[in-house]
């Protein structure tokens, strides 16, 4: 694995590079503009025939989207999760279509549920799961979904409605990761 | 009247001065032509009608120089040289006329003198009594088609004008020769001195064998015989076509009549078998060869070579076949007829095909269809040529077979078959003439010669009639009847500016001829099985062509009148006295239903005509076995003679081709499903029902005095048992409404053969029930498909659907004709199933009632398929606003379903004509019996269909009753508020279930509805094809093989008469 | 006046098969859910819920054709049992069979059925137009072994009169057709598991992938309406096969016993198998029951 | 729903009736209760160990049926997303009176644990009238058929009304509806 990073890395410019959970598990972190060489030279060259998922992360805090794309070489047996970062405030990306058609299902996806558009995949704006969704998309973190939800589908006048849960939840885990 | 020699004399000087005089312009030349032809066309005919009128009694023998006959020249004009003469003056002038307007080449004066020599040089040989003066005619007329062949000055016609050189001097050589041996021998060369100077006796000394060979086989070479003819078909190919039409229609006639005039006078004993050998291989051979033609030239080429094969064969029976009294008649006019028929017909076609120019087959898609004027001439010519009644040449090939003796039955088979072979490659042309879209033809040249042709032929045509009529002496309402078929037909042809007046006029006629018909006392009186068929026939016409009229804006001025012509060749059928009248309105049936599917779509209608020949033509040879040497024309009487096996199963392959019974149905699907919509019912729910009818004669005439009768009985019940069985499993997978309705319909004709073919009373009454049951609702279901395509412009199912809401009334006739179809009671349907069961267990043949009750069952399968796919589901967009169907149509489709549940409560209505029909068929009971005024009891079973209607009527009606009584708040709701898992459905065709409902049921069918029988016909055709193909590289078109041939002919001869084979 | 007695009668035959189809439907679940070690649903459950389906409150039509299919589909199922004679030679229990012999009996079975096959069209829904397909082609499947015994039995007694069928089968268990033609038995009453749509051939209705088969769209009234005709065309059917091959019946217990062997049989069958498709069933049918059949057949066709 | 060739346009009927037998009726209709297979979340899980062999729902007259036309009771298994919910108003839309609504599940209740999500319905019976609630996260098929009890229990007193409810009130639970459901693409009344 280590020996195809560095190969990666005589050709690209690598930003970050990082050891999964696994062995056969590593993360890199690319330029933007070079990902899709990126992407072209681990498909043609490296057998990374397959994109298992596109995925993106919103990091509120520095003002970024990361989107990630998890690659798998059945021959290698290997997983390689390409990361790149886009500006939050103009989520725009360039599509993959051309490398790997089933982008475009997880591209559909994240413009949906982030609003990330990608520019050349020509089905995006098509409906994923949410129909005539009109708010913000959904999965940034600054959307409120509490109040959302309170305003939209109401709220029933129970005991259990006025008791924090998340704060509740959260103590919960926090104690439960202090064991 | 003139001296023939005037003719001879004035043509040689008319020749000569415009050779000589030509510098006198065209005008001069072209003047001093047309004068000469005129002048000699004129005499010949006023000596042809002296013969006519009987003013000229004896033949004309005219004494050249005053010498009497053994020393000096002479000519000898009977009877026959004059009327071929005439024939030969009138095709020259046509060819001539139609030359100098070509338009293309402008004939010179040379060619004029050639045309002018030619036809000298063949009056000549047709006039001269003398062998040597034969030799000069001859040569005379040789060297000037030489020079005609050569003068379109191409590579083609230089090509063939020298093979005709080298073989013709061959031929002229052994000509010359045999003249100078035969002085030898005979010590004169004047043909009747010759003759009475012989006798047969003199051939067993071997000169006069190879005096007579030498002779002949000469003028065989000229006859285009089989193996030497190659040369002749590149004179047709290649050789200008006005130069090729006088040859073929004319001077080639003459070197017949030379040649069969000189066998007789030689009083050459082996002519028969010479004849039957070329003249059969000739006909056949160029007859197969045409199939894989695509030149048109040479197509036609080869039909005339075929021609005169037959022409040689019916030569050679009238000289020397031994015939007696009628038959050499029949003979006689056989071959007046063939030449006359060929000679003009053959000389339209060549012309025709020049005016259009094109060569190839291909390139004449369209040029009938697209050419009104032109496309009747060609559909004369054409028709005329393959033998389709009424013209002429029907009539001679019906005298040629009449007049063959019945121990050459082989001879029968083996013209048969070439004529069927001639009507496959003739009709593949015509098929492709009349495709629909084509080019516009314009003329080059003028059409004048090819109508006068037409107009002779249309001429010919009712003298042909005539003279069959009178000469076989049957009954004379068979040729009135005919009179008045063509009579009315042409009626309704005349007024065809107007399609309503047409349908008026054609209505108007079939009704008031049923009218005649039901106050003939006579008629009325005798109730037999014709009567039945005529009612039949008459019924369903009316009916049907009531329907056309919101159709027929489509249609051609000539629908109706072939429709006319359909029926009443229909009725001629059912009243038909005699084998051979049964003959003539079958064929005349067949040709105009093939005419009127034709226009709907082409290639089907070729098959149903090739399938229909094969028919017709087998009938003809089963009809030639039943006649005895005295009695050529065989009655329905037939129990005096032994019928053979193979006259009855070659009668019944006609009428099971009509049927449709498998494995002769091939051409049932496309016809029925093809064809026009208004014609559709009428050849479904009647044209078929004539094949029972012809099966029941034979059953009742024939079968009973054969052998193995019960065999051939039990054959056929399984032949129709099968029938029913996969060509119902074959509709359940098909597409189309009309299709899937043509396969039904010849299931369902499979029922009545099984009736039929159990030959009890019971059976003939299941029959005859299913028979009128099945005009009812097959005629109810194309009616209303024709209406359905009419509104929605398509036949295939799976753009059809939900149809119920925009044409309720004819959903009601359709589902009444579906149940009556299923055959479920309580309407009509069901009586026939439940006779034919009862039939079939009173007989016990048990594994053909298990075949036919599940055939039955499968046909629930396209029932349902037939109702859902129209008429249920989702109604499209585009059908939302779609009309009920035409109200002629809805009246028709009211009346049949109102019929089926009359009768499915009173089979009586239908059984009660049945009976009486079944008691002319010599039973004293209909094989069921009523007891009380309902009940039908068989020996097996019982069932009152009165109460069953009742029953299921009242029931229903408690049902709906008592519905009302309990029923919740009902709302009708719109087409696509369905419970589909919570969606709502976007568009009717996603939710619709219309293609291939019975995908499931393939799987478990595939090998039986894999189309076995076409595939087979297909790879029969296409190996024929291929063998033809192949063969024909016979024709090398070297010049080396073709004179080799001769010799090789030649050696042939003279081997087997030395051998002794004769 | 005789008609009207019958008449009389057959309204009491009718009523009294709709019961006795309702219970047997009950049995029928019972025995499936105890088969499947469940306690069931009460005998009486399919009374219950047709009383319930009649006095639903609203219904929805598609049309013409879907409002008059559950009156053929009843029809049809009247039709069957009153023309099958459930005690031969008794004036009230032979019913309608003097209108006609069991050729009218196997073409009137086929009206109930087009009947709802049309109506499920006209709804529009493509599983209902699916499963009548598929009726249909298992129908060709299973009809070909039961023609088969059907002829077979009607050639070797000379009769299709169900009356005279019975009454050659009188006198002792033996003479019974079951007995008599045994191979020809097999193959009927394989066909009748067909007939009944029993579980190895259930493809039509085929809960888990067309919803329910031809009625998917229908409701309240209506399906009460197919609900009914279904139970008496069932017993119809019941009442047929005994006629054909357990000898008729000669008193009612008999005609009971009889029809609940014959029930027994398709509930027991139908509970241990898994279902076959379209094209298998049609090839099973036309395969082991045929061949079986054939042998008493050609035995019967060299007699 | 503007184009309307394709479904019939109008309101749903206001229904009153009195019945002779009112109490066998509604008896009936209480032990036949035909349920429409219709899994909305994860509470389809629990129907089918409800219908099959070891909790049987068939003897107390409760059974399976694969269309909502023949359907009495609609069990709203869990928690509904918008795009649920106009499927489950369809479905609920194309049975016949009388129905009945069985809400299964916290999510029903309340949201549940998604009651701050932004596509979880919280308070269903705003837009469905539902007859028995059945609370638990998820309830096991005991509970289920507990409800079922309830249910039967209702309708025989003849206060199972919500369908009546639903109707007579129809234009308030179509503002409801209308109110999350933005483009409404379904008919005005599912047939």
């Amino acid at each position: 694995m280590e020996d195809l990073i560095k190969r990666i890395e005589s050709i690209f410019k690598v930003l970050k590079k990082e050891r999964g959970k696994r062995d056969n598990l590593w993360i890199i972190e690319v330029e933007k503009d070079s990902l899709h060489a990126v992407l072209s030279y681990l498909k043609d060259n490296e057998s990374f025939k397959h994109l298992a998922l596109v995925s993106c992360v919103d990091w509120i805090e520095n003002n970024k989207f990361q989107l990630s794309y998890i690659l798998w070489s059945y021959q290698k047996r290997q997983n390689l999760i390409v990361k790149i970062f886009i500006d939050r405030d103009k989520p725009e990306f360039k599509t993959v279509l051309n490398l790997f058609p089933q982008a475009e299902i997880y591209e559909r996806e994240i413009r949906e549920l982030y609003g990330v558009s990608f520019e050349g995949n020509p089905t995006q704006n098509e409906d994923f799961v949410l129909e005539d969704w009109e708010e913000m998309p959904p999965m940034r973190r600054d959307f409120d979904t509490l109040k959302y939800s309170q305003e939209k589908y109401g709220d029933r006048d129970s005991e259990v409605q006025k008791t924090n849960i998340r704060k509740i939840i959260s103590d919960f885990t926090d104690e439960w990761r202090r064991k | 009247m003139v001296n023939p020699v005037v003719i001879i004399a004035v043509t040689l000087i008319a020749a000569f001065s415009i050779g000589i005089f030509q510098f006198l312009g065209k005008k001069f030349v072209r003047g001093v032509f047309w004068l000469t032809i005129l002048f000699d066309f004129t005499a010949i005919l006023s000596i042809a009608y002296g013969f006519l009128t009987k003013v000229i009694k004896a033949p004309i023998m005219v004494k050249i120089g005053g010498f009497p006959p053994p020393i000096g020249i002479n000519l000898y004009v009977d009877q026959l040289s004059a009327y071929l003469g005439v024939v030969v003056f009138f095709i020259g002038a046509m060819a001539a006329y139609h030359w100098i307007n070509r338009g293309i080449d402008d004939p010179e004066p040379k060619a004029l003198v050639l045309m002018l020599l030619l036809l000298l040089g063949s009056t000549g040989m047709i006039f001269t009594q003398d062998f040597f003066n034969l030799f000069v005619f001859i040569e005379i007329t040789s060297i000037a088609s030489y020079g005609l062949v050569a003068s379109k000055l191409d590579g083609f016609s230089l090509e063939a004008a020298f093979k005709y050189i080298v073989v013709g001097s061959i031929s002229s050589t052994f000509v010359l020769l045999g003249a100078v041996l035969l002085y030898k021998f005979a010590g004169s060369l004047n043909m009747l001195d010759i003759s009475n100077h012989i006798n047969k006796s003199m051939y067993s000394g071997g000169m006069l064998i190879i005096i007579s060979i030498m002779f002949l086989f000469g003028l065989l070479i000229e006859l285009e015989v089989f193996p030497m003819n190659g040369w002749a078909l590149d004179i047709y190919q290649g050789a200008n076509p006005a130069v090729v039409a006088i040859l073929a229609g004319g001077i080639v006639k003459g070197f017949y009549l030379v040649f069969v005039r000189s066998a007789n006078y030689l009083k050459f004993p082996y002519l028969l078998k010479i004849g039957i050998i070329f003249g059969l291989a000739t006909y056949l051979v160029s007859q197969f060869f045409a199939w894989k033609q695509k030149d048109i030239r040479r197509l036609f080429g080869y039909s005339s070579v075929g021609q005169l094969g037959l022409l040689i064969l019916a030569g050679a029976f009238y000289i020397n076949g031994n015939l007696t009294g009628f038959a050499k008649k029949y003979m006689l006019f056989a071959i007046i007829f063939f030449v006359l028929n060929h000679s003009f017909s053959k000389s339209t076609l060549f012309f025709l095909a020049d005016l259009f120019g094109k060569r190839n087959i291909e390139e004449w898609k369209g040029a009938i269809s697209q050419n009104k004027f032109f496309g009747f001439l060609f559909s004369s010519s054409v028709l005329s040529m393959a033998g389709a009644p009424p013209f002429l040449g029907f009539w001679a090939k019906l005298f040629f077979i009449l007049a063959i003796p019945r121990q050459y039955f082989y001879i029968v088979v083996l013209v048969l078959i070439g004529a069927a072979a001639e009507i496959l490659y003739y009709f593949n042309l015509y098929r492709i003439a009349s495709e629909n879209d084509g080019e516009v033809l314009d003329y080059k040249g003028s059409i004048i010669p090819s109508l006068f042709n037409v107009l002779v032929l249309l001429g010919l045509a009712v003298l042909g009639a005539y003279k069959f009529f009178t000469i076989t002496g049957m009954e004379i309402q068979n040729a009135k009847f005919l009179a008045f078929i063509t009579v009315s037909a042409i009626a309704v042809l005349i007024i065809g500016i107007s399609r309503i007046a047409q349908w008026i006029l054609a209505l108007g006629m079939l009704i008031s001829f049923s009218y005649h018909l039901i106050r003939n006392q006579n008629f009325v009186s005798v109730f037999n099985i014709q009567s039945f068929f005529v009612i039949l026939v008459l019924v369903g016409a009316v009916i049907f062509l009531f329907a056309t009229y919101p159709l027929s804006k489509k249609y051609s001025a000539s629908f109706y009148p072939l429709f006319i012509f359909t029926v009443f060749s229909m009725v001629g059928i059912s009243v038909a006295s005699n084998w051979i009248s049964l003959f003539i309105f079958w064929e005349l049936m067949s040709w105009s239903s093939y005419l009127l599917i034709n226009q709907g779509s082409k290639k089907p209608a070729w098959i149903y005509l090739v399938m229909s020949a094969i028919g017709g033509y087998s009938m003809l040879a089963g009809i030639k076995l039943l006649s005895t040497g005295s009695n050529l024309i065989p009655v329905f009487k037939a129990s005096a003679i032994a019928a053979p096996v193979w006259a009855a199963i070659l009668i019944f392959t006609a009428f099971l081709v009509k049927m449709g019974t498998a494995p002769l149905h091939i051409w049932a699907r496309d016809a029925y499903g093809e064809s026009p919509d208004g014609f559709t019912p009428l050849l479904s729910g009647v044209l078929s029902k004539m094949g029972v009818f012809g099966a029941i004669l034979t059953i009742v005439y024939l079968i009973p005095h054969i052998s193995h009768s019960n065999i051939i009985l039990y054959g056929l019940a399984w032949f129709g048992a099968l029938t029913a069985l996969f060509m119902a499993l074959l509709a359940v997978f098909q597409e189309d409404v009309k299709k899937i309705l043509a396969y039904s319909s010849i299931s369902q004709v499979g029922y009545i053969l099984i009736g039929i073919a159990l030959a009890t009373s019971l059976g003939y009454s299941a029959a005859l029930y299913h028979t009128v049951n099945h005009l009812i609702f097959k005629g109810l279901l194309f009616v209303a498909a024709a209406g359905i395509i009419y509104r929605t412009g398509t036949s295939y199912l799976p753009e059809m659907g939900g149809l119920i809401r925009r044409m309720p009334f004819t959903f009601l006739a359709f589902l009444m004709g579906i149940i009556t179809l299923a055959g479920i009671p309580p309407l009509s349907g069901f009586a026939g199933k439940w006779l034919l069961y009862s039939a079939l267990l009173e007989k016990r043949w048990m594994f053909i009632l298990l075949i036919a009750m599940f055939a039955s069952i499968v046909a629930f399968m396209y029932c349902y398929k037939l109702l859902h796919a129209i008429f249920l589901g989702q109604l499209r967009d585009k059908y939302r606003d779609t009309k009920e169907v035409p109200l002629p149509i809805v009246i028709i489709e009211l009346i049949l379903a109102g019929l089926t549940m009359a009768v499915g409560m009173k089979p009586s209505l239908i059984l009660r004509f049945s009976d009486k029909a079944i008691k002319t068929l010599g039973f004293s009971n209909p094989g069921y019996a009523y007891e009380g005024a309902h009940r039908i009891v068989s020996k097996f079973g019982y069932w009152n269909a009165y109460f069953m209607a009742v029953f299921a009527i009242g029931s229903f009606i408690i049902a709906l009753v008592l519905f009302f009584l309990v029923k919740a708040k009902i709302r009708k709701v719109g087409q696509l508020d369905i419970g589909y898992a919570g969606e709502v459905p976007d568009s009717p065709e996603s939710v619709h279930f219309g293609y291939d409902l019975y995908a499931h049921m393939r799987r478990a069918v595939r090998v039986f509805i894999y189309p076995h029988v076409e595939n087979s016909y297909r790879r029969i055709y296409q190996g024929l094809m291929a063998f033809v193909d192949y063969t024909r590289r016979f024709y090398t078109g070297d010049l080396n093989t073709y004179a080799l041939w001769v010799i090789i002919t030649l050696s042939f001869i003279f081997y087997i008469l030395y051998k002794g084979v004769f | 006046m005789w008609i009207w007695y019958k008449v009389l009668y057959a309204l009491i035959v009718v009523i009294g098969g709709l019961a006795y189809g309702l219970l047997l439907g009950g049995i029928s679940r019972k025995i499936t859910a105890r088969l499947q070690g469940r306690r069931g649903p009460s005998v009486f459950q399919n009374y219950i819920d047709l009383i319930k389906l009649i006095r639903k409150r609203t219904a929805i039509s598609h049309g013409v054709m879907f409002f008059l299919a559950p009156m053929f589909r009843l029809l049809g199922g009247i039709g069957v049992l009153l023309l099958v004679p459930i005690i031969a030679n008794n004036t009230a229990l032979s019913n309608f069979s003097f209108g006609g012999d069991l050729i009218v009996v196997l073409y009137f079975m086929v009206f109930g059925c087009l009947g709802m096959a049309l109506g499920a069209a006209d709804s529009g829904h493509p599983h209902s137009a699916l499963a009548p397909t598929r009726g249909l082609a298992q129908m060709a499947g299973y009809e070909l072994p039961f023609l088969l015994s059907v002829i077979g039995l009607a050639i070797a007694h000379n009769t299709v009169s169900l009356s005279n069928l019975v009454a050659a089968q009188q006198g002792g268990i033996l003479h019974w057709n079951l007995f008599q033609y045994p191979f020809l038995s097999i193959a009927g009453l394989i066909a009748m598991l067909g007939m009944y749509m029993a579980y190895p051939f259930s493809v039509v209705m085929a809960p888990q992938e067309i919803a329910v088969g031809p009625p998917t769209e229908y409701s309240s009234t209506f399906l009460s309406f197919m609900f009914t005709g279904r139970s008496i065309f069932g017993v119809g059917k019941y009442v047929l096969f005994m006629d054909l091959f357990l000898g008729g019946a000669t008193n009612l217990v008999e005609a009971f016993v009889k029809t609940f062997v014959l029930f027994l049989f398709v509930v027991f069958i139908s509970n241990v198998f898994p279902r076959y498709r379209t094209e298998q069933a049609v090839r099973f049918f036309w395969t082991y029951p045929l061949v079986i059949g054939l042998i008493d057949f050609i035995r019967i066709f060299i007699k | 729903m503007k184009d309307n060739k394709y479904f019939l346009d109008d309101k749903p009927d206001k229904i009153s009736y009195s019945e002779v037998w009112q109490k066998f009726f509604n008896w009936a209709r209480a032990k036949s209760l035909w349920v429409v297979a219709y899994g909305t979340g994860c509470g389809s899980i629990e129907i089918p160990p409800m219908v099959t062999s070891r909790f049987d729902a068939e003897r107390f007259g409760v059974s399976t049926v694969g269309t909502p036309r023949q359907a009495d009771v609609l069990i709203i298994s869990g928690y509904l997303a918008v795009k649920t919910l106009k499927r489950v108003i369809r479905v609920y839309e194309q049975m016949q009176s009388p129905k009945y609504v069985v809400g299964l599940g916290a999510c029903t209740v309340n949201g549940g644990m998604y009651y701050d999500s932004y596509n979880t319905v919280n308070l269903v019976e705003l837009y469905i009238p539902i007859d028995v609630y059945v609370a638990g996260c998820m309830p096991r098929p005991e509970a289920i058929l507990a409800g079922f009890a309830q249910l039967m229990k209702k309708i025989k007193e003849g206060r199972a009304d919500g369908w009546k409810h639903y109707l007579d009130n129809f234009e308030q639970y179509r503002k409801n509806q209308e109110k999350i459901i933005k483009n409404w693409k379904i008919p005005n009344y599912n047939w």
